[in-house]
């Protein structure tokens, strides 16, 4: 899965018929064989486009930074970013017409150590659901699987539950790294941040870590297209997936 | 450290409506041990805490020289403020730590003219550094008191300049933005006013001068336009806070950090600062 | 073994065995319409039910945001009671069924935090049920009072 | 004053680690979710001393809690009170193993903040109360620069006991405090030997192993300067573009120290807390007014790291940034405060 040729002459197409003025994708880190995302809106940047089986980042999450409110974007999609885009679509969040979306048929990324990652071995829909341009052949859609880690943890009794639980709101240090990665929490001000608050008011306790996982989880629930961005955001490599897919429908 | 974020109770002995949305506290330490150690120069703020609701900071609007009590006037702005204005009432407790900052150069400006230049709820910590000199009087030459608002329900301490307004070694001039009929004094923005009808004499003179970013910016600029050196310019600078003893790291400008090295800047100093407030 | 039997132990938290004067605080969150006036029967009626539940009124069951539920259980409560008219009877024409869906959510991922199911328990009670208002009071107690005290997720120091 | 360095092989220091953990109160990496943890514990099997830096969370937390209770009120018609929540209760001095070099420099330089003016005393007991013992790693991480920056690594003081691994499954304990000083001759059992000049030649090989391990090298000398004259430069805009405003960077830098206070009440009663808050946050700076002075993110980088490479050091003239690297490997798109800054460091002077 490498259409990193393609994209760069998408994406130098586009700049040079001035179709857009920011584009979206991912570039090499640098130093090893990982990638991060880059925001580019100077065609000179274009070659340094890639994508591969290593592009994990979510890109329609900086569609609600200021980078590129308001501004015409090109952006590249795998199937749940594709996912998220269409949702914040729906919720008005941006402007189709602004967009420019090359929608990959993905077939799965992989993560750091090169293992497939474990959202994509449950995907339904891998193929960009919404696009201009489709890279790839799609393959349609597949069947449900229930994650198994939540299945197994669904069945265990309450006290274990409780335990893994408390486990990890103990470990959450309160940054809130996953709500600021995940595409789906554009709001300008997190309800959490809200001064008027006060019983949650941003002391930085595991009782605080409880509060804001779950109405985070709540919030998404029957949203959450499992792009794990949170996961890949979390500095105490929390699972916190388990919150919201239980959730969703 | 955390003990020294410990505030101390102090209770509300009197609230003065100052506009529609200021209102004076007057406040008096529950503990007289403390009201004797409680002690400060104009310009210094405190950390005032409405339990439950947060903590916020004001500059103490009264003068040390008037014992007893200390003002803090407040205008109903955020969240916390919001409540205190709500839920406060004459005879409640509040926790208030401080005082902290630094404060007006006493020193530098004895035996100077005075220029106060203030606007809407600026006067405030202006009023500290006021009734410090007129308790002082003999200290300073010649006297000046330029305040403006919005409108004239906006205008802070009315009472209050009345009384300055009596006294014939002070000179009050008293501006709105917009015309009023009611309303006999000068009609203009501050800096305007400053430049047309003060007219100040620029050697052997210190302005001070707090109010909103807006007109401190005009301020500013219209007192180089008269030519005053920008040491001779004092004013006083807002930034959020929390802690209030140089650790939080909320208030830093650069290698400043406003609470200790602050609030009381002259624009001097200020000119060397990050371009960040 | 007798005396183990009669320590009242949390379920959740088995390891923590409560003291024997411990009552359980239920929070009622009820719709002003059908339930709240359902609650006024039973008192206007002198059916008897449990002093436990603390009663807050809400205009419709659709207010209760998640929010509340996790702080009710986060600060004092053992369990939560939420009740309001019967779905299609709603004054707000369909408030009630924008509850459920957000109630079922919050239900299922309280239960799955390891909450348990009994502690939030929903119910339809409509104006003219004063009866049956007092019988689902009486029956949120009863769970409750077998579940033992909450003591998960608690802010800190706030005794009850 | 030089301290003594002894020589012990990896059973020895199993003991030796054994030993401190029966009878003081210890504290070492505890793995979970693949993520390392200073946590209490009471036995070596549950934690790793020597854990990858990588997967490391910084010790500050130990120091400067991720909330501290500050007080705790009651409100009622009959009064107000307010109950200082008091001291630490210690018990004895407490331990850290496998505490990392530039961790333990962070504590070092947070000292100078917390010692200005008003005394952080809880900070200050805390460490005075702390035997840290440092493990010091034999190979560099990807985003690791700490060799680059204004400390001396090798003889770093801000720990107690050095551990580093020699040759042939060799291991030396250093000294680097009298406090570890006493406290390695109080708890070393009899086999372990007191080190020669051989040592301490082998200690020095393995540095210099480490030092060449290293993929970044910072040009330190000048940026400082080179910063400070471009306070006005687009380069922040261009290298933080990609930013998440996430705030994980200053949850976990061993050294970011700003905190903010809430409150929090139910009914009558209230605690207040301090706890940890990010520059990276929109509302960090943002006042009741609604006026906010960094409003924009790359000004809240800027802010970030001219704190971090030159107000710090201006106002008490050591380095904040420690070049622990652990804000690259957390972040999630991998910004390195590395890039960012020689990235401005090399951008062109604004005219």
């Amino acid at each position: 899965m490498d259409y990193s040729k393609q994209i760069q002459d998408i994406a130098a197409k586009l700049f040079a018929e001035g179709k857009i003025d920011v584009f979206v994708g991912y570039r090499m880190n640098g130093f090893d064989d990982n990638q991060v995302p880059v925001v580019i809106n100077d065609p000179k940047e274009v070659p340094a486009l890639v994508f591969t089986e290593k592009s994990v980042f979510n890109l329609s999450n900086y569609l609600k930074a200021d980078h590129t409110r308001n501004k015409r974007v090109g952006l590249v999609v795998k199937g749940c970013d594709s996912r998220s885009l269409n949702l914040l679509l729906t919720e008005s969040q941006v402007k189709r017409d602004n967009l420019y979306i090359i929608g990959i048929a993905c077939e799965g990324v992989v993560d750091e150590k090169g293992q497939k990652m474990q959202n994509c071995i449950e995907c339904i829909v891998p193929d960009a659901v919404v696009y201009d341009e489709m890279l790839g052949s799609p393959r349609g859609k597949k069947d449900y699987i229930v994650n198994a880690d939540i299945a197994g943890l669904a069945v265990k009794g309450l006290v274990e539950r409780r335990e893994y639980f408390e486990e990890i709101f103990d470990n959450c240090i309160r940054c809130n790294a996953c709500r600021h990665s995940c595409p789906l929490c554009y709001c300008a001000k997190c309800c959490i941040d809200q001064e008027t608050a006060t019983i949650y008011n941003g002391s930085n306790t595991a009782s605080s870590a409880f509060h804001a996982l779950m109405t985070w989880s709540l919030h998404l629930a029957g949203r959450c297209v499992d792009c794990r961005n949170c996961e890949k955001a979390c500095p105490s490599h929390l699972p916190r997936i388990f919150c919201i897919n239980r959730t969703r429908r | 450290m955390e003990a020294l974020l410990v505030p101390s109770l102090a209770k509300i002995d009197r609230i003065i409506q100052e506009t529609p949305d200021v209102r004076t506290y007057r406040l008096k330490f529950k503990d007289d041990s403390i009201s004797e150690k409680f002690s400060w120069q104009p310009g210094q703020f405190v950390e005032f805490s409405l339990l439950g609701s947060g903590e916020c900071t004001f500059c103490i609007s009264s003068s040390a020289t008037r014992k007893g009590y200390f003002d803090c006037s407040i205008k109903r702005a955020g969240v916390v403020t919001a409540d205190i204005h709500t839920d406060l009432e004459e005879g409640d407790d509040v926790g208030i730590r401080g005082p902290y900052g630094n404060w007006f150069p006493l020193d530098d400006i004895k035996g100077k003219n005075l220029l106060f230049v203030g606007g809407g709820i600026g006067l405030a910590p202006l009023r500290s550094l006021i009734q410090y000199c007129i308790d002082n009087r003999g200290d300073y030459k010649d006297f000046t008191i330029l305040y403006g608002a919005r409108t004239s329900a906006d205008l802070c301490y009315k009472e209050e300049i009345e009384e300055w307004k009596k006294n014939t070694s002070i000179k009050v001039v008293l501006t709105i933005d917009k015309p009023e009929e009611t309303w006999k004094d000068n009609v203009g923005v501050v800096p305007k006013i400053l430049e047309e009808v003060v007219k100040p004499e620029i050697a052997n003179t210190k302005v001070i001068t707090c109010g909103p970013p807006i007109m401190i910016k005009y301020t500013l600029q219209s007192l180089d336009r008269l030519g005053f050196a920008p040491k001779d310019v004092i004013t006083t600078l807002e930034m959020k806070m929390q802690c209030g003893l140089g650790k939080c790291g909320r208030c830093n400008i650069g290698s400043t950090y406003i609470c200790k090295d602050g609030p009381v800047f002259t624009y001097e100093q200020l000119k060397a600062l990050p371009d960040e407030f | 073994m007798e005396e183990v039997k009669d320590k009242i132990v949390s379920i959740e938290k088995p390891e923590l065995i409560a003291p024997p004067e411990w009552k359980p605080v239920i929070v009622g969150i009820l719709c002003n319409w059908c339930s709240y006036a359902g609650s006024d029967l039973t008192g206007t009626s002198r059916t008897q039910y449990p002093p436990n539940i603390r009663i807050i009124r809400v205009p419709c069951s659709s207010r209760v945001d998640p929010w509340f539920i996790i702080k009710a259980l986060q600060t004092t409560a053992d369990g939560v009671l939420i009740s309001g008219c019967h779905p299609g009877d709603c004054h707000y024409i369909s408030g009630n069924y924008y509850a459920r869906r957000r109630f079922l959510v919050t239900k299922e991922l309280l239960k799955m935090v390891g909450f348990h199911e009994h502690r939030v328990q929903f119910s339809w009670v409509s104006a003219a049920e004063g009866a049956k208002f007092a019988q689902v009071v009486k029956k949120v107690t009863e769970d409750v009072v077998k579940l033992g005290p909450l003591h998960l997720y608690k802010k800190e120091n706030f005794s009850k | 004053m030089s301290f003594s360095t002894f020589v012990t092989d990896k059973d020895g220091l199993q003991k030796l680690y054994e030993a401190i953990i029966s009878k003081h109160e210890t504290y070492a990496p505890v793995e979970k979710f693949g993520k390392y943890d200073y946590k209490k514990v009471s036995s070596l099997k549950e934690c790793d001393p020597d854990s990858p830096i990588a997967m490391t969370m910084s010790v500050k937390p130990l120091f400067f809690p991720r909330a501290s209770k500050i007080m705790k009120y009651e409100a009622t018609s009959a009064g107000t009170s307010i109950h200082e929540t008091g001291q630490d209760q210690l018990s004895g001095p407490r331990v850290i193993l496998g505490v990392k070099h530039c961790d333990a420099r962070g504590l070092q330089v947070l000292e100078a903040v917390n010692k200005w003016d008003y005394i952080d005393s809880d900070f200050l007991n805390r460490r005075a109360n702390t035997v840290i013992f440092s493990k010091r790693c034999d190979k560099a991480d990807t985003q690791c620069f700490c060799t680059s920056l204004d400390y001396d690594l090798e003889n770093l003081d801000a720990l107690d006991v050095a551990v580093v691994s020699g040759p042939g499954g060799k291991v030396y304990l250093q000294a680097r405090t009298e406090k570890g000083e006493n406290f390695l001759k109080e708890n070393l059992g009899k086999e372990s030997a007191a080190g020669s000049q051989q040592a301490l030649d082998e200690m020095k090989k393995q540095y210099e192993a480490f030092a060449a391990s290293f993929r970044l090298k910072m040009d330190y000398k000048d940026v400082n300067e080179k910063m400070s004259k471009r306070f006005d430069s687009t380069a922040y805009e261009e290298a933080t573009r990609n930013c998440v405003s996430c705030n994980t960077c200053a949850f976990i830098c061993p050294t970011c120290h700003c905190f903010k206070i809430s409150d929090e009440k139910i009914k009558d009663t209230g605690v207040r807390y301090k706890s940890y808050d990010s520059c990276n946050n929109v509302y960090f700076t943002l006042e009741a007014g609604g006026h906010n002075p960094r409003p924009a993110k790359y000004r809240r980088w800027r802010q970030r790291s001219m704190h971090k490479f030159v107000y710090y050091k201006e106002r008490f003239g050591v380095n904040l940034c420690v070049g622990c690297g652990h804000c690259a490997i957390s972040c999630p798109v991998n910004i390195s405060i590395f890039e960012v800054v020689n990235h401005v460091a090399a951008a062109p002077m604004e005219v």
